[in-house]
């Protein structure tokens, strides 16, 4: 399954892309992060992030669907 | 209303937009940038958004602000990009027709935005260094900065 | 700083005397006249003041909460005369380095000043009615509004 | 003993003044308040006014001096 993948603040800077299209059989976001986890080695751990997929706020445990475009978001800190 | 915005804002305009002949009361917040945070001198600071959801997040919590208090209207922008100290990176407006209401939604609605709403704040410090700023309440809760980064 | 005033004034020059570069929150209050109360449709309203004792005790007020919150500045202006429907009638400003302190100060600032401070109100209604505006608390208890002058 | 009396909002239209010089023996601002009292009947009791002398706040059994000016407040209304 073909997915797309946004990154914000440090996790952009540790993926080193805000962006990128991936290839991957992950059922959900959670497992799509310990796969990405084990590429980029991130500072922050899943419990500290949130997860959107197509623009909405998910959960780690939602079904992930070919094309999907899947945001991994560090804690909020505007203000 | 919310919206991003990434340039200074005529802030009587927005003020101007919540008057209402019904309304009494009006209080306002705005968010500026300060000289330092947590013991280290800031010396400028950028905000990034992940723009459609932080509109539909802040959209969605002034609405709710609408639906809790007694209040007659009710905005928010916030800045993204490259502030200096002293600018305007939050405004949150609110009209009512009694103070009670605009108080307790004007901070609902700041409260909410700063957990809530898709942006990230980097500090860049006097020392050099610059850092992602964690969230207030992970800052609370006693999670280590990520302050690693060098430029 | 508090001052009565008898014109409109600029609202950003007010709030930019506030600026502060350790100032991250700034929480201001705005009273406006509306076109109603307690039933009545109001058509404007004329506000009285005792100057030399309502400037005295507005100036102990804002230093009352100087001592109180954590905040860097506060300011309060409280128009005279007559006001028309949407026209600003007080306004109060509070700068300080975390958004807490500046709310609970200008809402301690806003309450007591329409309990202390000596400024009278009369609401001219649109039945052609008049009459002085007994003060909140007043209201609260019960005691009765003297509203027998016409015109 | 001269005293000036300032009257302001409710109390100054019963007066039908805004200030005036008295003649008076009261010890006190609740005395003179009676006084003046029964000369218009003033809609509001004492127990709802508050009093200043010489531009500050001041007690009902405040003494009053020569040439005091005294001043008989309505319920605060501002804001």
């Amino acid at each position: 399954m073909k997915l797309t993948i946004e990154y914000y603040a440090q996790l952009r800077d540790e993926a080193g892309c805000g962006s990128e299209a991936t290839e991957t059989s992950c059922l959900n976001p959670a497992e799509l992060f310990a796969e990405l986890n084990a590429r980029y080695s991130f500072s922050l751990k899943q419990a500290q992030l949130r997860v959107a997929i197509n623009d909405s706020f998910a959960h780690w445990d939602s079904p992930l669907n070919e094309g999907d475009l899947v945001v991994f978001m560090p804690p909020m800190a505007g203000g | 209303m919310f919206a991003l915005i990434d340039t200074q804002t005529d802030l009587i305009q927005l003020r101007d937009e919540l008057t209402d002949h019904s309304a009494g009361g009006y209080v306002s917040f705005e968010g500026w940038v300060r000289d330092h945070n947590e013991g280290q001198q800031v010396l400028k600071l950028a905000y990034e958004a992940y723009p459609l959801l932080a509109n539909k997040e802040g959209g969605k919590i002034v609405h709710e602000a609408m639906d809790k208090f007694e209040i007659i209207k009710a905005a928010c922008v916030h800045r993204t990009g490259l502030l200096e100290i002293g600018e305007l990176a939050v405004w949150v407006g609110v009209s009512s027709a009694h103070r009670d209401a605009a108080f307790s939604a004007c901070r609902y609605i700041i409260d909410e935005i700063k957990v809530r709403v898709p942006i990230w704040k980097k500090e860049y410090y006097v020392s050099g260094d610059s850092g992602w700023v964690d969230c207030e309440e992970c800052a609370k809760h006693g999670h280590v900065h990520s302050h690693g980064e060098h430029r």
